[in-house]
């Protein structure tokens, strides 16, 4: 049901692990629903010169996550901002349909870690908001009726 | 299947060749509508009358108390909108379990939707219904109680006969899904007081798409699939002469070995669950010790999520289930382990391993090789394993 | 079958091998749950994909418009119940005809027990609907109207274009049960403004036990079969993967050479038709003469009753079918031959014969060899033969 | 479906015919039904000399007609009246289920028979009824519920 890619990123995740001393770390997600993503930047003079992340969750909450450091990785603020869960899936080549969440999920630990960013050194991102406490809400599978 | 482990027993079994021998004259040669006059289809329908004979006798039961379905969801959806529908007059309540299959549930909860009401006995941290709770649920409107035989899940058997001996004393319809446990545990309607039984052929060696329903003589029942005059009136549609065939065939090579067979898968899932739980910390058994089918080993391993373990297994050569939500298109985890009392996040991370007839030991031997090493990476990529282990002292 | 000629394609049709070896590996090899994640069942997810596509491609549909069920009965059952529950909030009236199978007319009739109305056609002398009936019988309750594409007694078609036009400028749900019809008759959903339609394997050389709905997406419908997540949701219970298949690779092989099949079968129809007519006095042909399936021929031979006319053609070789109550347990005779005005004791005396693929005109000179004498010996036997000859000026 | 007994009596009928200037002759059933059967009696000094029958109907209903007509050729009237539809049946070893209305149109049809030479003779026979109009009243498949 996955994409080459998808497993690619899934069994050989980019940027796995922690970044001791990060500039901005944020967590998305939660265990009820089954996937916690975590994401850890290193920012310098506006630029994302590391990152590093952390999932629990499906084959598909791995690979964006993986696919989502990978497109951030040595970008500015600016550009990383501009980055959708759209442009993960794609990259990807695709998510199925019941997945498609788990790229939203990608999109909101990165703004988290942002955030957290500018939270700690007191600057404002343009179209930053505060992370969400569940981005789950709202989204359903398809009714019976 | 090249040199894969298959170990989702519980989710689907390969067609035995003997059985799929038996079915293949029934395609071609003896192919005649089983209701029509003339010779040629005297074969089918005798070929039929056996089938309902040899699945009558593995529970005990009567010839004309079986009938033909679907598989195991329209036994159960049969089962329960038509003895909910034919007592409607007595009453509007049901008794069911929250860790029943969802072909069970969501056929309780479109009840629920049309006026009846519906009782969900909630289970002990082994999967195991209190009869207290039972007794205390029935009320005079209460025409049915369904209870499954055996979890699919968790591999948890009822206590069948004590729940049929209630219902029979309180002149309650007693229907029990034994789709997972026919033919690993033994079943006897009449002693056990069953009035109405689902089976299914595809999770006993037989093929898809067909099951059967047993009713005790006398229990009324409204038709489900209405139609042509077939199965006595009850369940219309042409027969689907191989796929019975292939049923009948099924139960008779199961029959002819079912002992030693649940001893050698007892033992398999016993070393499974024994060593997976010794080599592996931060791990549970989920469902109770000893009662449970012998072909079940259900595990949560905290801190990680089944589908990504699955998937990893898979390309280690191991085929296995989770009651993980990903795995169903919901959010949300099973009902099952969430019913036993699994927090949301481990019961996430559960993994059902189910043995079969050629699981050997050197399969078992594969997989604890391969298990633990699977789990430690998924540990090592999960943000709750670097918390757990930061702040393990507050656990 | 040895020797025996086999005219009762309608009621069933031997599976072609070539489907049966499609759907072997599928028992055996590829068995894995299709709702699984790992690897094996990927096989299974895309051969289920595959029949998908060809049921949708032999109707003009989408992929996504295709269910799969057990067979004809299921998707009528489904269909009707579904949509009438679906839509009842805007209205409880459905109109259908007197001549529908069984599984549209108990579904109906049960629908009417709880609280639906109903409003039957009648039919011309030839078996079709009128237009005008069908307009006036609309109401701003009707939700559903469910016509079917072709008679499986007679063999008349109706007109289903100008129902279903009918039905979109009405804004009415238009299902028709086109278990007969398909691979007969060209059928195009988009074109014909058809909603929703019912088919059946075992009727096109594919296996029984297996069917397909088609619901136009947007179209609203309840399930039928609550459960697992199968079919997006819409209908559970463990795909049937080999009758799948088999369905699958049956509409592959009958679409190759469809039109040259149907012209084949129609002169051997007609040889029957006509000759039979020609040779057997005080007999009249049932159904309309052009707008007929290409296979069916039904023949009413007065004074004499179906069943024993079917076991003495059985005893000559011939398998045929009737439209006599003594075949089908009931007392009353076919309700398609009492709507199209036959009298009942002219009913009972019916033939159907129904060619097939492997008939031959070797076989149809055999049949005309054969019943005319059959039909003279009973008439020698029966009471009603005597009386006619002795009163014959009086009628 | 059907035992031996039953296909031999249809395929060979016993005692099928008409007898021209019978002693008594009775016509049961109606054709809506699906079965008619007519019984043909020849008595002579209380005995049935001779017995003939016709009958339109299934399988069964010639093989009972057939059988009927076995049990009560050179019989006396009250022996012929002894004989019951279970009877027939059974000397056909056994009817399907549903077919048992057909022993029970042969036992009427020859009491239809009976009583027409009763009638015409001006005679009163011990326990025989005037036939009834339909014997199926009352008979119906198993319902569905
Ligand atoms: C306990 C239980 N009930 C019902 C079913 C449904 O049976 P089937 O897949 O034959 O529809 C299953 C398996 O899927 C099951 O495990
Ligand atoms: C017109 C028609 N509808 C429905 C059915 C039922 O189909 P199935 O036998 O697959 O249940 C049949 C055949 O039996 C039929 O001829």
């Amino acid at each position: 049901m996955y994409t080459e890619k998808v497993m690619d990123h899934f069994m050989n995740p980019r940027n796995m692990g922690e970044i001791t001393q990060a500039s901005g770390v944020g967590t998305v997600g939660n265990a009820k629903c089954g996937d916690i993503m975590r994401i850890f930047l290193e920012i310098k003079d506006g630029i994302i010169e590391d990152v590093k992340f952390k999932t629990f969750g499906c084959g598909a909450a791995v690979a964006t996550s993986s696919m989502a450091t990978e497109l951030v990785k040595g970008k500015s603020i600016q550009e990383a901002m501009t980055i959708t869960n759209k442009a993960v899936a794609e990259a990807l080549d695709g998510l199925p349909p019941v997945k498609m969440h788990c790229s939203l999920l990608a999109e909101e630990a990165l703004h988290a870690a942002l955030y957290d960013y500018a939270t700690k050194n007191n600057i404002v991102i343009d179209g930053l908001e505060a992370p969400k406490a569940d981005i789950h809400e709202g989204e359903e599978v398809e009714d019976e009726e | 299947m090249e040199n894969k482990i298959y170990l989702d027993h519980a989710a689907t079994t390969p067609t035995k060749p003997a059985v799929v021998e038996a079915m293949l004259p029934y395609f071609t040669e003896s192919f005649g509508n089983a209701s029509s006059v003339y010779e040629l289809s005297n074969n089918n329908r005798k070929a039929i009358a056996n089938a309902r004979e040899i699945v009558a006798k593995a529970i005990n039961a009567k010839d004309d108390e079986i009938y033909f379905t679907s598989g195991g969801t329209e036994a159960d959806n049969w089962a329960i909108k038509g003895i909910a529908e034919a007592y409607r007059a007595k009453g509007k309540h049901i008794i069911t379990s929250q860790i029943e299959h969802h072909a069970v549930l969501h056929t309780c909860e479109y009840l629920e939707k049309h006026g009846y009401e519906v009782t969900y006995l909630p289970v002990d941290e082994f999967g195991r219904i209190r009869i207290e709770d039972l007794q205390n649920a029935i009320k005079d409107t209460t025409t049915l109680i369904t209870i499954m035989f055996a979890n699919n899940e968790i591999g948890t058997v009822q206590n069948i006969k004590e729940i049929g001996d209630l219902a029979r004393a309180n002149k309650i319809i007693f229907h029990t899904d034994a789709v997972q446990a026919f033919m690993q545990e033994d079943i006897d309607v009449v002693d056990m007081n069953i009035d109405a039984l689902s089976i299914s052929a595809h999770k006993i060696y037989g093929p898809k798409g067909v099951g059967a329903m047993y009713l005790r003589k006398g229990v009324k029942i409204g038709a489900f699939m209405h139609g042509g005059a077939q199965e006595r009136h009850r369940r219309a549609g042409t027969e689907n002469v191989p796929g019975i065939v292939g049923l009948g065939k099924a139960i008779e090579i199961a029959s002819s070995d079912m002992n030693e067979k649940n001893a050698r898968q007892r033992r398999l899932r016993d070393r499974l669950i024994d060593e997976l739980l010794e080599k592996i910390p931060y791990a549970r058994l989920n469902g109770h010790r000893t009662e449970r089918l012998s072909n079940n080993a259900n595990i949560s391993f905290r801190f990680i999520e089944g589908e990504a373990l699955l998937i990893l297994l898979d390309m280690n050569g191991v085929c296995g289930s989770s009651g993980s939500a990903c795995t169903s298109g919901s959010l949300d985890p099973s009902h099952v382990l969430l019913a036993i009392g699994l927090p949301h996040e481990i019961a996430h991370g559960s993994l059902r391993l189910t043995v079969g007839d050629s699981t050997t030991d050197e399969d078992i031997d594969k997989v604890l090789e391969v298990v633990p090493g699977v789990v430690e990476r998924l540990r090592q990529m999960s943000p709750l394993y670097e918390d757990f282990l930061k702040n393990g002292s507050k656990e």
